[in-house]
């Protein structure tokens, strides 16, 4: 469901990805004193993708905080300021620094409301820069999300277009608890229409961004764009695509999934972070433990990241994940009943 | 009394009303045989968690919290019942977390290491060593933000100095001047290692400098001098001029938590400390001091005794909660 | 396989899971002095869990070193030595608090030898008591293994007997790599018996506990252990439960679960960690992919945890995690077709 | 001499020879124009990552180094192609790694963020800030352990002394004495973020004291005192007698990475730190000492220059890596 079906173009702008979540940020600093953003410069440095821009000239430095170089005890700080009044939204320079961050986000976050018994909750944000194609390498280009989906507390939403980087972002903000987004950082710089104003996108709902009959492909983030280019090349082979944006990762909508394998009776997972134990495992056993297991006419192909950290030299970084020829060859051959 | 005389009177005795002392007193008191009724429910097969108890450090819990408005806040860690009696809470509701119970504070679903009193400002017991550190920060960034005038102190031991969170936190406290005081309470070990063994510094309070805050090393068995430190910190936070560090020296009485053998220490180090005992001190002192009566004293020790008695057989009392609830307040429910 | 099939039962000991692993950390602190162990209370107190023992009053403490109580800094520290011509056998007081130290696991000891272009090595090992059912509540009790097992560079391995405990370790502690054990803490004072003096077990092979012909029960851990007794109860009512102890999760030893599952046409996945996201969907991943696919007469079902934290009420605790009833009852609808 | 002149020589002049400071003199150079020469890599294409350049900061890593032993062992940062020149790095495996080429340090794997020269003692850059930190102090371990006598000598920025990998491992360092020397390269920012708004001490040597260890801030512009601060870090060091930290004062003229507007600083700060260009101080230095004279500079220079463009031609003739061998040394292929 698209929450700005029903809106008229006059309404929509043209921005990019990371305008659109500027957009997101600047109106919910505007609409609620609560809302603070906090990150390793994100003030007049404008943030390591320039996401936040020039915020911090029209909110200040009390609302728009660069932080020391500290992740553990930043996101800690969000955490507790999250518990008792504020709406911090975190952001980290970039997901592998997340990894000094887990202590907080797990164990706190995660768990605070439950292990309290629901006294209290934790509105709290975070943002995480993720995915391999800047050269930057192998501390610099992991994708993470699963661990943060296999984590019972939290919801973790990956955006895949300009207005669902807005859409998502508001509804995490408004959300009571902790809400973990990852954003491509090769999306950034995509453009897309989205709404003026204030909305949201709801968490837990996928689109099917494209209708087809012969086998359904599940993709996140920026392997949704890269799956629609796929099914464009499919299609001239006579190969009908239908592309799922998962959009929320946990919590999973598996009705959507569902019926669409039902009716397609094929299914490929479409993913960047490392294959194995990736979210194609948990899409993949999803269905195969449904009823939509019985539809199924083929092995259900999982593309995800190659089994080795990203590496440096462009070449072997690209052949590291999945690339829209991958696509194309693996779908044609599932479909072929070469799998 | 003349203003001098008044001035070398002991801090307690200029800042607090003999009612507060005693129910300082109380408190102490209470957490005291709270500890001690744990650990027989322990020995006695009504719990199957592990616990950490507080026995020794009573003084330096209630002390602590003293120059805290009620609206002031705390964060707490694993030997955290003390710091929880401390801020005000309700034993009742605190045995019955410890049983597990529906009607303790977490619902059965924290225990011992997750106690909370968000009514009375206690954010939490915490599990991860420092893992409390950065979260008063952060509600005192709330604080500061929203201009609420709290201020918040944060309890951990002189194990958790040695962790990243401890060095990152307090450097963003005093970066960004927010109002929070730091209380490590040294017992001298974590776990089994002791503090020279995990900090070389000869106080822990000497970090201070490292985040150019004040720092203080006060006998945290002492009444007087724990108060009056926390109490200028407070001040010190309530006005906006930052953070403050203060190491609390203490002693536990027992062992880190059941399993432990006591292998790194002597039983004559733990002699000395439970001859010194704190709350024996802090009677003897209100009694010296004419605050209260020796009849009194027991009086109110009786009374605690009794709390505790009622406490406990209402936990007992109280359901467990229902396994369907199981999924209950793992997220927010919303209204659809 | 089992490497000590071969051996009499004079060169067999009984002991307990804890022993085990003491036994092998002691075994390798005699025959090589580049071993060390590292942890917090692991030297006087003996280890949380007592599994190191008395090693320090036999090795002294430049060998079992204490740690303050630092495991970001600490993990780090094992990585440089490992990187350096020492053996650390580092210890988390329990698997929790590797939330602390992610980044030196993840970024630093998993690339280190595939961004240095294979200069290097980090024969590093790290132990990590894990699960629930002591009663510790939601931050200590977590079974986070498929973090790790996403991560190429590092192997991962999930001994479920004290005979495995020492073989893994051992070969652990040989394996030029990084390899992450995982204990469960209910384990520790089962008893099994295990073979004298120097052995190994093979990283990377599964081994079957049962054989059988009706369904095939994957387990990891302490589920091995639940996965038998379900079986026995499952014999009773004519289920005949074939069950697998995958011992290692990273690498899968696919073929012999591809086998096992081509034999019994049913396939579950019995594990504590969360469902989603958790060994469970990998397993059922790979097989989905896989030719076996062909072979399912009936979807794969995955026993999991509970999408909850771990509560502290021992009945919450106890419900939060596969039990021998749910298998029995689970794999008995499976097989009747109720699934 | 008379031993009292010597005794005012300046320090470098009494420890190294004509011929060890004519090639300290070169690597500076040598660093110079490797950034000089990536950074026009970059602007045309070539490269398709980021980089991080130490133009300003030749001085503070060659001085850094002088006091080591070949067999001694650096970690580094993301700003380490200068360290890795210093310890003596041969330049054409640095450009064919920085070229993403098969026969660069890393064969193309890591890239400018993860340069390593296991040879000559890099234990390599580090993409995670503070990320070497505890690495390094593990290689002391190894060191201590192993009885290599080495000494370990960990490069970080200011930015990096706010991480709580910081605080753990010079704590860890310090409690087992470890011959590791943490140099903290102080230039100002980490990224846009002044020193002044991330660290509330005057000097992040004073943090020191906080690990009971010496601590010293010096111009690590001034070749004299940064060689004799290492050196008394390192002496000490291999006298068992544990770690130092010493603050690098040094500046660098270039942004944080391609993507900084240098918007957090001013062009006349920039510009004041350019006009005292270390390694024109350092020539100056050796010509006024009669080290060398203002023509075998000059040599040194253009010989340096040489040096580059070579090692660039040898980068760029160098084969990529194969595709097929995208799986290699994820793990180490053992004999089956
Ligand atoms: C991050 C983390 N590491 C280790 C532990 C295990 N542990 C629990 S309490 C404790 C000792 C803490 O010492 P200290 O901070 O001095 O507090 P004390 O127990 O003395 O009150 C340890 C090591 C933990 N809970 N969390
Ligand atoms: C853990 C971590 N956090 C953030 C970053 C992003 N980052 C890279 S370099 C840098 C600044 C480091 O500053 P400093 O330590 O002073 O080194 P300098 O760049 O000045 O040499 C930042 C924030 C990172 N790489 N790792
Ligand atoms: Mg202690
Ligand atoms: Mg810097």
């Amino acid at each position: 469901m698209n929450t700005h079906a029903a809106t008229g173009t006059r309404d929509m702008a043209e921005m990019s990805y990371s305008e659109a979540i500027r957009d997101a940020m600047d109106i919910a600093l505007e609409n609620d004193s609560r809302v603070i953003l906090m990150g390793e410069d994100i003030g007049v440095y404008g943030g390591a993708f320039q996401v936040t821009g020039d915020l911090v000239q029209k909110y200040g430095k009390e609302r728009v905080m660069d932080t020391p170089i500290s992740e553990l005890g930043g996101a800690g700080i969000a955490v507790g300021a999250a518990l008792t009044g504020l709406r911090p939204i975190y952001e980290f320079q970039f997901s592998d620094f997340a990894t000094l961050a887990m202590e907080q986000i797990v164990n706190q976050a995660a768990k605070i409301r439950y292990m309290l018994g629901g006294e209290v909750s934790v509105p709290l944000v975070m943002r995480f820069p993720a995915g391999s194609g800047t050269g930057a390498a192998a501390q610099h280009s992991q994708s993470l999300e699963a661990w943060l989906a296999h984590v019972p507390g939290l919801k973790v939403v990956m955006p895949a277009t300009p207005s669902d980087a807005k859409g998502l972002l508001l509804a995490a903000i408004e959300d009571p608890d902790p809400v973990m987004i990852f954003e491509h950082k090769l999306l950034y710089k995509i453009k897309g229409m989205v709404r003026r104003g204030f909305f949201t996108s709801p968490i837990g709902v996928a689109e099917i961004q494209r209708s087809g009959t012969d086998v359904t492909l599940v993709a996140t983030s920026i392997m949704v764009h890269k799956s629609l280019s796929a099914a464009e090349e499919l299609e001239k082979i006579g190969i009908s695509c239908e592309v799922i944006d998962l959009k929320t990762i946990r919590p999973i909508d598996c009705e959507t999934v569902f019926s669409s394998v039902k009716k397609t009776s094929r299914l490929v997972c479409v993913y960047e972070a490392v294959k194995t134990f990736g979210i194609g495992a948990e899409i993949s056993a999803m269905v195969a433990e449904s009823p939509a297991f019985d539809f199924l006419d083929a092995p259900i192909l999982r593309l995800g990241g190659a089994d080795n950290p990203i590496p440096y030299n462009s070449k072997l970084e690209r052949a590291s994940v999945p690339q829209v020829d991958d696509i194309v060859s693996r779908v044609a051959d599932l479909v072929h009943g070469k799998i | 009394m003349t203003q001098q005389e008044r001035q070398n009177e002991p801090f307690a005795l200029t800042r607090y009303t003999p009612d507060q002392l005693k129910d300082a007193l109380r408190k102490m008191h209470l957490i005291r045989k709270f500890e001690t009724a744990a650990e027989d429910s322990y020995m006695r097969g009504l719990i199957h968690g592990t616990m950490h108890l507080s026995i020794g450090q009573e003084c330096s819990a209630v002390g602590s919290c003293m120059p805290l408005a009620a609206s002031d806040q705390i964060t707490s860690t694993h030997r955290g019942h003390g710091h929880c009696v401390a801020k005000g809470a309700d034993i009742s509701r605190m045995f019955a977390e410890f049983f597990g119970k529906e009607t303790g504070y977490c619902k059965g679903r924290g225990g011992s290491m997750h106690i909370a009193d968000i009514a009375k400002g206690n954010l939490g017991a915490n599990g991860i060593v420092a893992g409390g550190i950065p979260i008063a920060v952060g509600a005192a960034l709330s604080s500061k933000r929203l201009k609420t005038g709290k201020v918040v102190l944060c309890f951990f031991g002189d194990g958790a100095n040695n962790e990243g969170a401890f060095h990152e936190s307090l450097n963003m406290a005093s970066v960004w001047d927010l109002p929070v005081v730091f209380v490590c309470e040294n017992n001298k070990y974590g776990m089994s290692t002791s503090v020279e063994r995990s900090t070389p510094v000869k106080n822990i309070a000497d970090r201070a400098a490292a985040y150019a805050i004040p720092g203080v090393a006060v006998d945290g068995n002492d009444f007087n001098a724990i108060t009056e430190a926390v109490d200028r910190a407070v001040v010190r936070a309530r006005a906006g001029q930052g953070p403050s560090l203060i190491e609390s020296l203490t002693y536990r009485w027992r062992g880190h938590s059941k399993s432990d053998r006591n292998r790194y220490r002597t039983k004559e180090e733990i002699n000395i400390w439970m001859s010194r005992d704190p709350i024996d001190r802090f009677r003897s002192f209100l009694v010296e001091h004419a605050v209260l009566t020796a009849d009194e004293a027991s009086t109110i020790e009786s009374k605690a005794q009794k709390e505790i008695e009622d406490a406990i057989a209402f936990a007992k009392d109280s359901p467990d909660p229902q396994v369907s609830d199981i999924g209950r307040d793992v997220y927010t429910a919303r209204p659809q």
